[in-house]
């Protein structure tokens, strides 16, 4: 009897063992291989919605973080932050670009989101995301249907995917307007 | 004792002397009003749409009958039925290999994977609906404009529906034109008046229960003008709520299906609450401007519930 | 407000069962009547609950805190096989007659993958402790919601007359496959 | 001798591709099956996770099973199944960050797949590592196999392409919904129906329904049928001798 449980804990502390250290081992050798595809990923990120920035740096303020880009000669060419809220079916978020003068979206891409599939998941294309690119953000951004945009502050919401179209613009002004209030004074 | 066999019936069970193909008839009859009215607002498209439609349906069962070698049953009217009300449901224009696919989709499985008319647990009609709904989002909401000589603006070709316009745009449609169905919409939830006439029929020779669509518009009225009392702005009037999408088709051709509701009085009235307040739910909260079909659908999904703990308990029996 | 869009959403817009296929197993398994679904169901939630509870625990004050990220997925697993064990125990001392209606349903709660996947989405999306709560609550919910309703309908499809093949489990996916499509009425329901 | 291993180590490969089919005949990992399959390559990533994840338990469980006392048999077998699900997800998340991203936390759950603990138990506890293997490895590609139909088939429908190259003209339509949890049920039904329709035919025989959820837990047998006895009637059971081990072993 005694002798059971003494071997029921022995082999269960060393299955618990082994597993821990042979899990220990692996992720000390995957970790800088998934910390540098992280890494990399924000920096593709970043320099989609800035342009002309050849590198970046970290600003943090407010418990707000941003990536201000900067170009070849060190001037800053303006701000990329990560923006997330609610959309169709669960959480989107996007890294956005704005200008130095907190006037115009220099690009927007779509990082995750479980829209559905070919539908609001159209928001990850090309065709919606380039619509960001030179975007007026004073007033707000608004979004038109079935029609092309007119003027300098409004997209075309993708059809029959208002909805999608409509949590991207709103989380987007929620976003921006306090990056700009917490940024734009520096 | 080894030879005594019950006999068992699956619901429907119709008391009266009323045969199957007799009501299918009148119901299909019932439904030539808002057919018309149909042709009359976007053109012969739709009488090509319903036909497509009730050929395919028909053409299933019987595929479907022949191959698992059973009576067809075809004449009864029941796939035209779903045929058409499927049909009635579509948006003007759209095309016709969908609507097909729709039809297909009605009847095999709505229909035919359960055993055939008296054992389905889903309206057929819907659930070719609801398939075309999630697999073609863009073109089923595509709403064609009324003809021409029934409206002034002739700029666009498509237009919203008053549900649309309420949900995205926070405009309210007027009621006379949601009446008489000068307005964006499927070929059949366009025209109050017509499917009105319809169901008016049906209820005077008593071939639908009365107390379903009852519960739902109680319920509509009850929910809805409490919304709109707290926000008129906001929401709209409860009559706004039962002329508009496809509340009155609905409530009378799709609910009152007798083989996917409940078989009990109190259930009808529970059936009719629970479309009710789910629609209202889906149209004020919901990412869908329209709500009327998949509350219908979640309702027949818990018919069995419903019966369940309606039915009077048998003597001897927990 | 974040907590009823956390409830709603968790038990009706993107129900477990119906939307990410967690659950699936006792869900085709158990639903075949009524009652046995319903005791499976809160039996579920209350080991779903509790679990939201405990993994959120250890993984804010062991593995954030001594930066053990590895051990996620052992150590939770480890948890729910023995909260299972546990329950099981306290019911059977406690209360006789709920373990003879709950009890044996409980061993199978331990390879149901809406209880470890309650756990690993809770971690993924970063929720508060009551938020976490709430999420297990509310998809312990859904998941008796819809093993109940697919309960009710297969105890109506005992006397239909399906065809061969499918009877069984090809028309509970498919009957499934019907709900998920009148589930999605409720899309949009958490955001708009 | 030496024939006969060769002749069971074949057979056990080829059974789990198609007989004893984890998916189709056995309807065992049914999460995984609906919720990655709305790709082909999805399903190729869960599926081939899958199999390394049950063929490395198996050796790892065959290899451990005479030193495991019974009662802490299926807490070891989880934490080796975990260990090695982990290993999986580190090493897709460090050389196929894309993959990874799109199976989720699809990955984790596999440690839950009933496949996996179901072999465990039913086959390499029992059995020397070469049979183990042979087993794990013929139910594992027979899962992958069940998944990358899947996925071709709702691929090809929800989204006109195979592997993401695209077969249809602009003429065809998608179907979304093929690509949405709704799809996903009634593609597998349908495909049980029709798999169905012809092993009935031939053996006069469904899929083994009811073994969706069978495990065993204390040396009794735990399917959905079993669901069904009041514990009075599970300890009659009992104390018959398990005439399904038996079947499956002159099977």
């Amino acid at each position: 009897m005694n002798k059971t449980v003494i071997r029921m804990l022995l082999v269960l502390t060393s299955v618990g063992v082994i597993s821990g250290g042979a899990l220990s081992g692996v992720y000390k050798a995957a970790f800088p291989r998934i910390e540098r595809h992280r890494l990399e990923e924000l920096k593709r990120a970043i320099f989609v919605v800035l342009p002309d920035a050849k590198n970046y740096k970290t600003l943090e303020k407010n418990e707000l973080k941003v990536y201000q880009g900067i170009d070849e000669t060190g001037n800053p060419v303006g701000i990329a932050f990560e923006a997330k809220g609610n959309g169709f079916q669960g959480k989107i978020s996007m890294m956005v670009g704005i200008d130095n003068q907190f006037e115009k979206l220099t690009g927007m891409l779509v990082l995750d989101q479980i829209e559905t599939p070919g539908l609001g998941a159209k928001i990850a294309k090309d065709k919606f995301q380039s619509q960001f690119k030179g975007l007026s953000i004073s007033p707000e951004i608004t979004y038109v249907k079935n029609k092309k945009p007119e003027k300098p502050n409004e997209i075309q919401a993708i059809t029959a995917a208002t909805i999608s179209s409509k949590a991207v613009v709103k989380i987007l002004n929620r976003q921006i307007k306090e990056i700009t209030e917490t940024f734009k004074l520096n | 004792m080894g030879d005594m066999q019950f006999i068992i019936s699956a619901s429907p069970h119709i008391r009266s002397e009323e045969s199957v193909p007799k009501i299918m008839y009148s119901v299909i009859i019932a439904l030539i009003p808002a057919i018309i009215s149909s042709i009359f607002i976007f053109g012969l498209k739709s009488l090509w749409l319903i036909v497509t439609c009730t050929v395919v349906s028909i053409l299933t069962e019987y595929i479907f009958q022949k191959i698992r070698k059973k009576d067809v049953t075809i004449t009864d009217g029941s796939a035209a039925i779903a045929g058409i009300l499927l049909a009635l449901t579509l948006p003007p224009g759209f095309p016709y290999p969908a609507a097909a696919l729709g039809a297909i989709v009605a009847i095999a499985l709505g229909k035919h994977i359960f055993g055939g008319l008296g054992y389905n647990i889903f309206n057929p009609a819907l659930i070719g609906r609801a398939f075309l709904q999630a697999a073609f989002p863009v073109l089923i909401t595509t709403w064609e404009r009324p003809l021409t000589w029934l409206s002034q603006e002739v700029d666009a070709i498509t237009i919203a529906t008053p549900l649309a316009m309420m949900k995205f745009d926070m405009k309210f449609e007027s009621l006379e034109k949601m009446l008489i169905g000068n307005i964006g919409g499927s070929l059949g939830e366009t025209s109050a008046i017509a499917l009105l006439l319809g169901a008016a029929f049906l209820l005077y020779k008593g071939y639908i229960q009365w107390r379903i669509p009852a519960g739902i518009f109680t319920s509509v009225v009850i929910l809805g003008g409490t919304f709109w009392i707290i926000d008129p702005s906001k929401y709209p009037d409860p009559l706004f709520h039962i002329l508009a999408g496809g509340m009155v088709i609905g409530a009378f051709f799709m609910a009152t299906d007798m083989v996917t509701s409940p078989i009990t009085y109190k259930g009808y009235w529970i059936f009719g609450i629970g479309i009710g307040i789910l629609t209202i739910i889906i149209r004020l909260f919901g990412g869908l401007p329209e709500g009327v079909m998949y509350s219908i659908l979640l309702m027949n999904a818990i018919t069995p519930l419903i019966n369940r703990y309606t039915k009077p308990r048998i003597l001897g029996r927990k | 407000m974040d907590i009823l869009v956390i409830f709603i959403a968790a038990a009706i817009v993107n129900n477990f069962v119906l939307t990410y296929f967690l659950g699936i197993c006792p869900f085709i398994g158990v639903s075949k009547r009524v009652d046995h679904a319903f005791s499976l169901g809160i039996a579920t939630t209350f080991v779903m609950t509790m679990t939201a509870i405990i993994t959120w625990l250890i993984n804010h004050f062991i593995l954030i805190k001594f930066n053990l990220p590895f051990l996620e997925y052992v150590s939770f697993i480890i948890v729910i096989a023995s909260l299972v064990q546990l329950v099981e125990m306290f019911i059977r001392k406690v209360n006789p007659f709920l373990y003879r209606t709950l009890g044996i349903f409980l061993p199978l709660i331990t390879t149901n993958c809406a209880v470890l996947g309650l756990a690993l989405f809770a971690v993924l999306r970063d929720y508060s402790f009551i938020g976490t709560v709430v999420f297990g609550l509310g998809a312990g919910l859904g998941f008796t919601l819809a093993i109940v309703i697919m309960a009710g309908i297969r105890e109506e499809l005992d006397m239909a007359d399906v065809p061969l093949p499918l009877q069984g489990a090809g028309i509970t996916l498919i009957t499934a496959g019907l709900l998920a499509l009148s589930f999605m009425g409720f899309a949009g329901l958490i955001t708009a | 001798m030496a024939e006969d291993t060769n002749r069971s180590l074949y057979y056990e490969f080829v059974k789990g591709l198609w007989e004893e089919n984890p998916i189709f005949r056995m309807l065992l990992g049914m999460c995984p099956t609906l919720a990655v399959t709305n790709s082909a390559v999805n399903g190729l990533a869960m599926g081939l996770a899958t199999t390394f994840v049950l063929t490395c338990s198996s050796v790892m469980v065959s290899l451990v099973r005479k030193i495991v006392p019974s009662q802490v048999r299926l807490a070891t077998f989880i934490v080796i199944i975990a260990t090695f699900v982990t290993i999986a997800d580190y090493f897709l998340k460090a050389f196929f960050p894309p993959i990874s991203k799109q199976l989720g936390p699809y990955v984790p759950l596999i440690v839950v797949n009933c496949v996996i603990l179901g072999r465990a138990e039913a086959f390499s506890s029992k059995n020397p590592i070469s049979l183990s293997v042979a087993d794990a490895s013929g139910i594992g590609i027979g899962f992958t196999l069940a998944l990358v139909s899947l996925g071709i088939v709702r691929e090809i429908l929800g989204n006109g392409s195979i592997f993401n190259i695209s077969i249809f003209g602009e003429w065809f339509e998608p179907w979304i919904v093929m690509l949405l949890p709704a799809g996903a049920f009634i593609t597998l039904g349908i495909m049980i129906g029709i798999i169905n329709a012809f092993t009935i035919k031939k053996t006069g025989k469904g899929v083994c329904f009811g073994c969706s959820i069978g495990y065993k837990l204390q040396e009794k047998l735990v399917t959905a049928e079993s669901m069904y006895l009041t514990p009075e009637e599970l300890e009659a059971a009992k104390a018959k001798p398990e005439k399904k081990e038996k079947k499956k072993k002159e099977g």
